[in-house]
């Protein structure tokens, strides 16, 4: 039974009108993985805000780190004392160098005279990759990296400064299968290095393979700390939600005639021969591994990049788009990967977010826009797709990311599309707000409406698709329909290329996938 | 309705109005009609560049050479007038002209900035540095002055409506339909929403270079007005003497609370900017301040009313995120 | 003098005339002598003067500036236009308060000026500074160039104009380099320019300097090069300033009108005009001797040429 | 070590060198010794201010208001040496008050932008016309000129080691301090940093206020050496020579490569775009090209550097994301 490193008790933190953590407790130990769970706006964030000490918690909390009050006042204190963040948008410096990105704050790069050691600097970093058996040079600057590579990068920086206790805020959020077993490994390593890793997620399936112990939070109010043995998924859902939340129902959908057809789509360096084609009513999902090429796919079939060859076919109509605005008058939309990057406009109301697709619609013979029926269509899909909180003229930049989610996808619902796709629509949305999302997409495939589902979370893709294309190194490795389709086989074509039981070579078995 | 406190321009309607009180106070020759009108009349000019310089600041960028193109745009007039002679008729074709080349010179901003992706900055320093080469070579350096120019044009620049500067409408004409083309015309939403977030712009379908190109050519459009107001309120042309004269205009949409990063900003705001610029000239003088002092004002002024502003926004931020938020 | 005694005041008559004289700006050293003889003729001549002016060459700045005098109900304003276009709606403003309006230095628009002051007859000006240079060069032929305050600025245009005109009727093997180069009124600008001018003509008999600044900055040069005895330099500049370049023959001969004669006619003929008087052409002023009037326009008389051995005598 | 082909600077160096070529086989005069001397000589200035607004630049700010504080140490200095008279002792005292009193000035603009957070370019406006105010107020707009200045500071102005002007000198010392600083002080790589993200600055442990702060103060320091170096080089003073100047530093820096919206740059790439600048001045007239297309010749020169820079970086982009399709 390995002692405590981290103890939070009686901790509260109240924003101007809003109380994010009341009387919350947290205790991990040494060695262990801790997972930090709750809804969006449960207060994840904030606990880890005031760990790392951006934040600071309100009069009467406890923190004691190594059984010593932590007093941490700045951040750089928590990352000296041994608490290490790795924050959602990893908060590295793209313009400076590996080895730089790692030391940067540790007082043994400084020399006499506020010079820097370079030397030191470089050796450490070198040192630290090794021993966690990175592969990274330590002198190209970060943004020459990859989004996964930035990650161990920010492992890395962790360990470079002896972090007791490791934070990792929704680390997977950005990358595929593959190198989220890559993270699972190194989270091994530190165990066997006494290490603690406070772990928040939103995905079930990854918190029962690393998690030893969970706390959860709701609304801000501590829920209770369980042994990984107590509890299930159903069981922990019900403690996050309050509720227990009922299964998506997956009664078959009637498939309808043809809507997309892709034929042979090729762009050099993205994606190659590509064939699928998408009917009315179903939702077919796109999986494999991050930088599989999915997005570019989508983006091309949405007319915001070239591709060099094959044909893309919209309801018997052979398209030729140039750009996105050409696609959405043909009735494709898509909802981008990130939100907030390139869904919304944050500091802009509901309603005018939602309006944006289809401005043109609602003005006059004049030209100018009517005010109220904005209002009209915003209000609907705030009831329809029960958007909270249901204030019109709140600015986007102020809900919780499932809500933020719904109203990119009103957005789009707004231009009553013929083909949706929808990349990654559940990034960093919490459980219930997640089905909420495969419901809504299940009822549109049942209105009729022909669904194209982008995703790396292999629980979700089984949740929704009615078919499930698996993309590898820029191609369609295979192709599951979904009674038949797991984690195991989905894995096995993202990975390798080859189907779990027959092996056929990747070439054959792609052409497989559209004589169906 | 919001409450008047709570939008964005009280600010600095609020300065204005002190600032106008207090004027009024030191001297009985500011608030008089003929004052008034002789402010509004003197800063048409600015008014209006700085009507387009919103749309431009509020798609995050920024145009530096909107005193050159005006500058071309008076010499442009200057040389026509003289060639064309008289008559209503040839003094119409000669504003079209004006209006078209300023919109010319807008128009290769925007393809520059939205194509090369130059940032705008930089885009404009140097189209401000060609224009004005340009500008200064053929013109050679040589005004205009009234008797140069034929008897329409000055009766054109002294008509009065209602005892009303016809340069006074041309710049109100020009403010208020700007208003009407951010809050009502789709083209403006696509401004606002590009300079929110151009990726998303972007994804919804907007032809973000389209609304780029846009934006400068409106601005240059609008220099070209502005030139030929200038050439109006001078009766006469000094083909440099502008050089300077955009941090003016960024200075008073700045002070009209637009948003220098781009996604906010507001006509409103911006005339009362521009107001304020052109009292502080004017109520300077009438309290009789030392010259050297007024640009210390102006400087001050600056600085006061948009620090105002930036903590204005950050309460405003503070208070949104009160909105509980809930799943 | 610093800020405080730029807005000069002699006041010797109570409810007498006041005049003011508007200078291109303050605090150069041209208009700091003009304002020497606007203030002597205020005291001889017991009329209120105000001599007050933009803090730079910039039109806009000085309309406030008369705006400001309209203000201050004074009985003429006369004024140096930097801009006289951009002037002209202003001064009718002040024509219309029953102010009288003169020009000095440089012309305003016509239409609104009641009478007109200027130093020089500008054709005979420009052709003698001409003649001053094939002097200076020693021979009718050989490589000229011309360096000028600012591109527009009008009254060095129609200066180096008559040169030019000069040049090709008297002295047709005289060839003009280039086109006229301008320095913006700043002497580093003009130093900078004419060191690259002398590079790139190793052949250069001569250079014209028009403004008061240019021909420093082209002394300076060409005192640094060493070129003293090999290229002439002709400018319009005061005394005192290019007295160090007139003595190692950097600078041949300076010529300029006498600034404060200039100022203190000025305020002579504000005051005949405030008067209803009108000066004739002939007319002995005291202080300043006989003048040349042609129409509306007083001339102060002929250019004083200032070499290395009358520099010293000057105090402007 | 990368390839040559591959350094930031590599593009504005190669335009350098192309017209450098051009220049000498225009014209003879142009490559020699004293010509490039001179270049050197007479853009020690703008050099020295570009090296500065290089780290403002940096930090994603700007600084509007160089000329203006240069302008004003020029009239420091021209006041005080005329006061303090001459004698080595009392010379060197006028340096280091000149130097103080820009590094104030800058210690205001890095207040105010680093504490009440308003946008670097509204708050160098601000101050710019407060500074210029309060200059000509102080020089009543003067003309000092070499006689009135103390032998000592003329002897100091035309002292040469080696046949290379002082001037040069201080503007080298000035450019390579400023280089040692971004690469091996912490300092500089905080600067980087701070450009880089502010946010994860902060979170490091980098305390940003200062870093603001110290970058304008140091914009202010370089601001003052330049106010010694221009009236050395003037052997005058003309406190109005300035205006405009900002943009000119502005140009340099970004045709160093810098990039305008932070967290890239460098002190060669600036000291490359400065003498791109320079020698434009020089070689068109040494190329006895028509004065009034040298602003046009610049301008068209700003438009090809930098969209030189922004398609190199793009086509970086480009590369980051591909998929290797196994075939
Ligand atoms: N800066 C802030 N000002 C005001 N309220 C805030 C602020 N940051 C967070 N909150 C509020 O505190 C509560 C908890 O937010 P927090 O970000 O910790 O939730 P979370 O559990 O991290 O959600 P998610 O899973 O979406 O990351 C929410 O109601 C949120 O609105
Ligand atoms: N955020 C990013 N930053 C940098 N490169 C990225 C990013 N996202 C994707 N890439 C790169 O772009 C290429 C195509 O990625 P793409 O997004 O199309 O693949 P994907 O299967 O959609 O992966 P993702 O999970 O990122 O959507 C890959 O090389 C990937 O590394
Ligand atoms: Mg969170
Ligand atoms: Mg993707």
């Amino acid at each position: 039974m390995s002692q405590s490193i981290l103890e939070v008790r009686e901790m509260s933190k109240t924003y101007p009108g809003v109380q994010a953590l009341k009387k919350v407790q947290l205790e991990v130990r040494e060695g262990e993985v801790h997972a930090l769970i709750g809804e969006n706006g449960a207060g994840k964030s904030t606990l880890i805000k005031i760990l790392a000490g951006v934040e600071h918690a309100d009069e009467g909390s406890v923190f004691l780190f190594e059984g010593k009050p932590a007093n941490i006042q700045k951040p750089i204190d928590a990352t000296l004392k041994g608490i290490s963040i790795i924050y959602q948008d990893l908060s590295l410096f793209p313009n400076l160098s590996v080895a730089e990105n790692i030391c940067k704050g540790r007082k043994s790069n400084k020399r006499g005279f506020g010079m820097v050691n370079w030397n030191e600097m470089r050796a450490v970093a070198k040192k630290t990759l090794a021993e966690l058996g990175f592969d990274i040079d330590v002198d190209v600057p970060l943004e020459r990296l990859s989004i996964a590579k930035q990650q161990l990068v920010a492992i890395a920086r962790a360990i470079a400064f002896e972090a007791k206790l490791i934070i990792m805020d929704e680390p997977t959020s950005s990358l595929s299968s593959s190198e989220v077993e890559l993270l699972y490994k190194v989270i091994e390593d530190l165990k066997r290095k006494n290490i603690s890793i406070l772990f928040i997620s939103h995905k079930m399936e990854e918190l029962f393979t690393v998690a030893d112990r969970f706390t959860v939070l709701r609304d801000g109010e501590f829920v209770g700390t369980f042994k990984k043995q107590e509890l299930n998924e159903d069981k922990l859902i019900s403690l996050m939600v309050g509720r227990a939340l009922e299964v998506v129902e997956r009664e078959e959908t009637v498939q309808g005639k043809e809507m997309l057809e892709i034929k042979g789509l090729s762009k050099k360096g993205n994606f190659k021969d590509i064939e699928f084609t998408l009917h009315q009513g179903e939702v077919v999902s796109i999986t494999g591994l991050v930088g599989s090429g999915r997005t570019e796919l989508a983006h091309a079939i949405f007319g915001l990049e070239r591709y060099e060859s094959g044909s893309i076919t919209l309801d018997g109509e052979v398209l030729n788009i140039k750009s996105s605005e050409q696609a959405v008058k043909k009735g494709i939309a898509y909802v981008p990967e990130s939100r907030q990057k390139e869904g919304l406009v944050l500091q802009q109301s509901i309603v005018k977010n939602i309006s944006l697709s289809i401005l043109k619609k609602l003005t006059n013979k004049f030209g100018s826009i009517q005010e109220q029926k904005e209002l009209t269509l915003a209000n609907k899909y705030i009831s329809t797709l029960d958007i909270r909180p249901n204030i019109p003229f709140l600015n986007t930049g102020n809900m919780s990311g499932g809500n933020q989610q719904k109203v990119v996808i009103a957005k789009w619902l707004s231009t009553s599309p013929k083909v949706l796709i929808v990349d990654e629509p559940t990034n960093g949305i919490d459980i219930g707000a997640k089905r909420e999302i495969h419901k809504l997409l299940r009822r549109l495939a049942n209105q009729g409406m022909a669904i194209l589902v982008i995703s790396s979370d292999l629980s979700e893709v089984l949740a929704v698709s009615d078919r499930i294309l698996v993309m590898r190194k820029g191609r369609i490795a295979g192709e599951l329909p979904h009674h038949e389709a797991n984690q195991e086989k989905i894995m096995n074509l993202a990975v390798l290329g080859t189907h779990l039981e027959e092996k056929l070579p990747v070439g054959s078995e792609s052409k497989g996938a559209v004589n169906l | 309705m919001k409450k008047i406190t709570q939008q964005k321009e009280f600010g600095i309607g609020l300065v204005v109005i002190i600032l106008g009180v207090i004027l009024t106070v030191m001297s009985p020759a500011f608030f008089t009609t003929g004052n008034i009108l002789d402010i509004l009349k003197a800063n048409s000019v600015l008014g209006i560049l700085a009507v387009g310089m919103t749309l431009v600041i509020i798609t995050g960028g920024i145009d530096n050479s909107v005193a050159a193109m005006t500058a071309a745009v008076t010499v442009v007039i200057s040389k026509l007038v003289v060639v064309m002679g008289s008559g209503t008729l040839s003094l119409l074709t000669v504003f079209v002209i004006a209006i078209l080349v300023g919109a010319c010179f807008g128009l290769i901003n925007g393809i520059l900035i939205a194509v090369t992706k130059i940032p705008p900055i930089v885009t404009s320093l140097g189209t401000m540095t060609i224009i004005s080469g340009i500008t200064l070579y053929i013109s050679n350096g040589e005004y205009v002055n009234s008797s140069m120019l034929p008897a329409k044009f000055i009766a054109f620049a002294d008509y009065k409506i209602g005892g009303v500067s016809i340069l006074i409408f041309i710049f109100l004409i020009t403010a208020i339909f700007t208003w009407f083309l951010l809050k009502y015309l789709t083209v403006g939403r696509d401004i606002l929403s590009f300079g929110g977030n151009p990726t998303s712009a972007m994804r919804v379908g907007i032809n973000t270079t389209k609304v780029q190109i846009f934006v400068y050519t409106y601005m240059g459009l609008l220099a070209g007005i502005a030139g030929i107001v200038q050439t109006a309120y001078n009766k006469g042309v000094d083909p440099n003497g502008f050089s300077g004269f955009e941090l003016t205009v960024i200075a008073a949409v700045v002070l009209g609370g637009a948003n220098i990063m781009g996604g906010s900003g507001s006509i409103l705001g911006t005339l009362l900017g521009t107001l304020l610029l052109g009292i502080m000239q004017n109520g300077l003088i009438l309290a009789k301040i030392n010259t050297f002092w007024q640009e210390v004002f102006v400087g001050l002024i600056i600085l006061i009313a948009v620090s105002y502003e930036v903590l204005k926004r950050k309460r405003e931020e503070m208070k949104l995120s009160k909105v509980e938020i809930e799943v | 003098g610093a800020g405080k005694d730029k807005e000069a005041t002699a006041t010797n008559s109570e409810d007498g005339i006041k005049i003011a004289v508007v200078p291109k700006l303050v605090g150069i050293p041209y208009f700091n002598a003009s304002e020497e003889g606007v203030k002597k003729a205020g005291k001889d001549l017991g009329v209120d003067v105000i001599y007050t002016g933009p803090t730079q060459a910039d039109a806009a700045q000085q309309v406030k500036v008369i705006e400001d005098l309209i203000a201050k109900k004074v009985d003429v304003i006369a004024v140096a236009p930097n801009d006289p276009a951009a002037l002209t709606p202003v001064l009718k403003k002040a024509k219309a308060q029953g102010i009288k309006i003169l020009d000095w230095d440089t012309k305003a628009d016509e239409s609104v000026v009641d009478l007109s002051v200027q130093q020089i007859d500008n054709e005979e000006y420009g052709r003698h500074m001409a003649d001053l240079l094939v002097k200076a060069m020693g021979k009718e032929k050989g490589n000229v160039a011309v360096v000028t305050g600012g591109l527009s600025a009008n009254n060095l245009n129609t200066w180096i104009d008559w040169s030019m005109k000069q040049i090709k009727d008297k002295y047709p093997n005289i060839k003009i380099i280039g086109e006229k180069i301008g320095t913006d009124e700043k002497q580093q600008v003009a130093y900078q320019k004419t060191l690259d001018l002398l590079k790139a003509n190793p052949d250069l008999d001569g250079i014209l300097a028009y403004s008061t600044v240019a021909p420093l900055g082209s002394a300076q040069a060409i005192q640094e090069k060493k070129l003293q005895d090999k290229v002439s330099l002709i400018g319009v500049a005061l005394p005192t300033d290019s007295k160090p370049f007139l003595e190692d023959g950097s600078l041949d001969t300076a010529t300029l009108w006498n600034p404060i004669n200039l100022g203190y006619l000025t305020v002579a003929a504000a005051k005949a005009l405030a008067e209803g008087k009108t000066i004739k052409d002939g007319q002995d002023i005291p202080n300043i001797g006989k003048v040349e009037v042609d129409g509306k326009t007083i001339i102060l008389g002929p250019p004083s040429d200032f070499t290395k051995e009358n520099a010293g005598d000057f105090n402007f």
